[in-house]
């Protein structure tokens, strides 16, 4: 079983409202020392697989569902879970 | 399996341990009393939620037997999920109001976002299709950034279960006042319509017939919701607040469509209630008393989103998007093809028995037997002590005041100024109020209204309550808050045809608070009796008091009118330049 | 000449595109359901708004892979007109049938309201009956409406005149206050506000007929004029 | 100056409708192999402050705003960037 963190983030040259709206109410909350906040998706999934294909596969998912390449990177990491 | 931890019967009365879910020790006695025997830890948290004000009304019994209840129009009073209003046509309208104040406190935007889906719940579940959302907001003043996030967060809560559920949220009102600092009121109000033949009752008819759970799995989110919403908040609140409860409005339209399509589609369908407060235990015992029948339940077959969850977290959750519905014996096919459809899980879970009892099994053994009128019906009733605040003589006396404007250009930007009475159209341009096309009036006038397709009527809606005037005067101002929303439908071209209130106050142990609640409703009771608009259903929220002090009596009045004819519509907006203008009444 | 209303879990505009069509336009419609995968019976379609799969992840991503998408795409190679409003538009670029992608509004509020609309092509199937220049009375009501797309995108369209409406106050922060786009070939129109609304003054504005009555006279003059 | 990766999680009790949605998205795609998807969020901070301060001044501020400790958890890691 693998534990597959999965980081989604809006590409460098896409304008992040939300991130920009955080980054103000820092400051207002006298946070100056953030310059700047982006925001991003963390998506943690649980795989039931084989080892061999599981790259790939997360590779697929992250492509077509996860995130969306026109604004999107992702970035992943896979732990594998011991059974107990 | 963890439950065996639970506190033993003996452990629970000795240790006096049913006193932290809310029973008293002379309401414990009953319990005792009413199964010859001690009650076990799960049959305990059964009556603790049934038995609290919020499920059972047990303080405000006595004043709402008052209301006028009764009229020509009415076809379902208040008992059921929401009242119903004849409107011709062999069509009714639907509506019922409902608070979710303490988890608004918590959690702004789930809070919010939750008392917008138990509502909605309420009016599917006798069988309409609901058409208008309304709400009712009370904040303290904007000065400081908690209120603001408050505000904020209710308001996008609204929002987001209303917009993506797909109904439109047509009306309201939001006050500003330092009493509502710490306790800010959030009642959400659903309009429904429907066709005579749709109307459903939640009975649990016929024995032999299958108790069906569908919609969301069963969580350990709100456990002892109802109990929460009955006590005051204190800076403990947040410790000891239930793991809170989460809204998922895209279950609740597959659940609303798929449950529209049964009731419409089957007639083997016996009865529905949806999951609200004290979630199963409330369902299932309201359905099986109403019947005069029982049920038995194998809680193993409860659809579970976590593990190794006890007899009493199932019981006392309340996890959003959940309904109980009753199957005649060899037609759950009909009901699990409409459900698979909607991709939504539908299991039986128990039967209807002739034994007037909810049996409760868990792993092969009985865990909770107990008669079901004595939770659904025979909570007790209290008739609080009540006496005249000190401060109501000392401001009948005052003088009147008169106010002395000297520039009334600046008088007149100041109050624009106050939150109060500024536009509210930062609130509404969130709400989709448009959705399902039939809005003609839209937020920003007297009141909302929405066509009827097919027909040249037309439904106006409105909430209102004016709670500074309640404080001063409980009676007087109790009556102008059902003649403000009367006034509000006139205006729109409406006659008024009935409301359903939230009776928002503080502790009704402290005789003053329930002065103001008495006095209240007798001037409420008064309007509705001249006015002719009965009372077809509400919701009662107390003990909405911070650390001791209460909020302004706020008893929120939701009404709704019928327009006889599309021409009759009117908006209070000025026209054209050269219209004349005149003031008409007292 | 008849439209299917697609139907997705979570879809709520789908009432309201279909009381457009039947009652207003006096066309015909049928709603559709996401797993269906026979579309050929229908000469147009109409991908509604409201929030499919509850807009969870990202609006629109997870509708672009129910069946009946496949035979979204099938039509739209077929030249059928496709019009996606507000979710619809939001899955159509999903799907990859129009280019560019949502984000939220900048306000990061849902956002409900009559907006002024500026018809910037009436070349095309969905706007024949509008002039160009002419301003449109058409509500929006979204959360996500705010349109992206690169540098290159952004004058590929302007050079095709695939804009086909912009605000003239933009609500929601879109490139180049871009509300509505078509596709290279002209058939798939996507848009955020909600033309479906504005079908009858009664409830605010009648300025969304001509939308669907223009599909109507190109579909009538391509199959029954020429017959 | 530091990268601050701030990861928010919904608690464990906490219903995540997201995290459902997607994976029953994930098994209609045929990716049968995962049994579960959890949704959180993912922030990406800059800060130039001391770096005595700075544990003490992230956790307000993820008390604060980043997270809503009533239904979230967070987690955090720092890294410190050495200017080019
Ligand atoms: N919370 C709300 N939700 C929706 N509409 C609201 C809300 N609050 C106010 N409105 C709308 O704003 C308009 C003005 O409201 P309000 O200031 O309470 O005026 P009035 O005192 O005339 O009722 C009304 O049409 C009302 O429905």
């Amino acid at each position: 079983m693998y534990k597959v963190k999965v980081f989604v983030t809006l590409k460098e040259s896409v304008l992040d409202p939300q991130g920009s709206a955080v980054k103000s109410s820092l400051h207002r909350m006298a946070y100056h020392e953030v310059s700047d906040v982006r925001i991003g998706k963390y998506l943690e999934l649980t795989i039931d697989g084989p080892a061999e294909s599981l790259d790939h596969r997360i590779q697929e998912m992250c492509h077509k569902l996860l995130s969306n390449p026109v604004i999107e990177d992702y970035r992943y990491e896979v732990e594998e879970v011991v059974a107990l | 399996m963890s439950y065996l931890h639970e506190p033993t019967a003996t452990q629970i009365q000795e240790q006096h341990l049913y006193r932290d879910m809310g029973l008293s020790d002379d309401e414990f006695t009953l319990v005792q009393n009413i199964l010859g025997r001690l009650p076990n830890w799960t049959e305990t948290g059964l009556f603790s939620v049934m038995w609290s004000e919020h499920c059972s009304y047990k303080n405000s019994k006595p004043v709402l037997k008052k209301f006028p209840v009764t009229g020509p129009r009415v076809l379902q009073g208040p008992g059921e999920g929401a009242g119903i209003v004849d409107i011709g046509d062999e069509q009714a309208v639907v509506f019922k109001i409902e608070s979710h104040n303490h988890p608004s406190a918590i959690e702004p935007y789930q809070g919010a976002a939750t008392g917008v889906g138990g509502i909605i719940r309420d009016v599917f579940s006798m069988g309409a299709r609901p058409v208008a959302l309304l709400n009712s907001l009370r904040f303290g003043e904007l000065t400081s950034p908690r209120v603001h996030y408050l505000f904020e967060e209710v308001v996008a809560g609204i929002a987001g279960y209303g917009n993506c559920i797909g109904i439109p949220t047509v009306g309201g009102e939001v006050h500003f006042d330092a009493s509502y600092d710490g306790n800010p009121l959030v009642n959400a109000m659903c309009v429904g319509l429907i066709d005579h033949r749709d109307i459903q009752k939640g009975q649990a008819k016929g024995a032999g017939n299958s108790v069906m759970y569908v919609g969301a799995k069963t969580g350990r989110d709100g456990i002892h919701g109802a109990t929460f919403a009955s006590e005051e908040l204190t800076e403990s609140s947040e410790e000891k607040r239930p793991a809170v409860q989460v809204g998922d409005p895209f279950m609740e339209k597959l659940l609303l469509e798929a449950c529209l399509e049964l009731i419409q589609t089957c007639d083997g369908l016996v009865g529905i209630q949806d999951m609200g407060a004290a979630g199963l235990t409330s369902s299932s015992a309201e359905m099986a008393s109403k019947a005069g029948m029982g049920i038995e339940m194998n809680l193993d077959l409860v659809p579970q989103r976590e593990t190794n969850m006890t007899p009493y977290e199932m019981m006392l959750s309340e996890s959003q998007e959940r309904m109980l519905i009753v199957m005649e014996k060899g037609r759950e096919a009909e009901a699990h093809a409409i459900f698979d459809k909607w991709g939504l899980e539908a299991k039986v879970v128990g039967t209807v028995i002739e034994e007037q009892t909810l049996r409760l099994l868990h792993h092969g053994e009985i865990v909770a037997n107990v008669p079901v009128d004595a939770l659904a019906e025979d909570a007790p009733v209290y008739e609080k002590p009540s006496c005249e605040p000190a401060y109501f003589q000392q401001y009948q006396q005052e003088a009147p005041f008169v106010p002395h404007v000297t520039n009334p250009k600046e008088t007149l930007l100041q109050l624009l100024a106050q939150p109060s009475i500024a536009s509210k159209a930062w609130v509404f341009d969130q709400y989709d109020y448009m959705v399902r096309t039939n809005t003609v009036v839209p937020p920003g006038s007297d009141a909302a209204v929405i066509r009827i397709r097919e027909t040249n009527k037309a439904l106006a809606m409105t909430t209102d309550c004016n709670a500074r005037y309640i404080y001063l005067d409980p009676e007087t101002g109790g009556a102008i808050a059902v003649a403000e929303a009367a006034r509000n439908l006139v205006c729109s071209g409406a006659e008024p045809l009935a409301l359903t209130d939230c009776l928002n106050y503080g502790s009704p142990d402290k005789p003053e608070i329930f002065w103001q609640l008495e006095k209240s409703t007798d001037g409420m009771s008064e309007a509705c009796r001249v006015l002719e608009t009965p009372v077809i259903g509400g919701n009662v929220s107390l003990y909405n008091e911070t650390n001791g002090v209460a909020i302004y009596p706020t008893p929120v009045i939701g009404m709704v009118g019928l327009v006889h004819d599309l021409a009759h519509i009117t908006t209070q907006y000025v026209k054209t330049a050269g219209d004349l203008l005149y003031v008409i009444g007292g | 000449m008849k439209f299917a209303v697609i139907v997705f879990p979570g879809s709520n505009c789908d009432v309201d595109m279909y009381h457009a069509i039947v009652d207003e336009l006096g066309a015909e419609a049928e709603y559709v359901w996401h797993d269906e995968d026979n579309l050929d019976r229908f000469d147009g379609i109409l991908l509604p708004g409201g929030f499919s799969y509850g807009d969870y992840l990202r609006t629109g991503a997870i509708a672009q892979f129910s069946n009946v998408m496949r035979e979204v795409k099938k039509a739209a190679e077929e030249g059928k007109p496709i019009l996606g409003v507000c979710n619809g538009f939001q899955i159509l670029l999903e799907a990859g049938l129009l280019p560019g992608a949502m984000r939220r509004n900048a306000s990061l509020k849902f956002i409900c309201r009559q907006e002024t609309l500026l018809v910037e092509n009436d070349h095309t199937m969905f706007t024949s009956l509008y002039e160009q220049g002419e301003r449109l009375q058409i509500p929006v009501a979204h959360g996500e409406g705010n349109y992206y797309c690169d540098e290159e995108t952004l004058q590929m369209l302007e050079k095709q005149q695939r804009i086909v409406f912009r605000y003239c106050n933009n609500p929601n922060g879109s490139i180049a206050n871009i509300a509505g786009i078509i596709n290279e070939r002209g058939n798939v129109l996507g848009m955020m506000p909600h033309p479906e609304r504005a079908m009858d003054t009664l409830i605010g504005s009648a300025d969304g007929v001509k939308l669907f009555q223009s599909i109507v006279k190109s579909w009538r003059e391509q199959y029954v004029l020429s017959s």
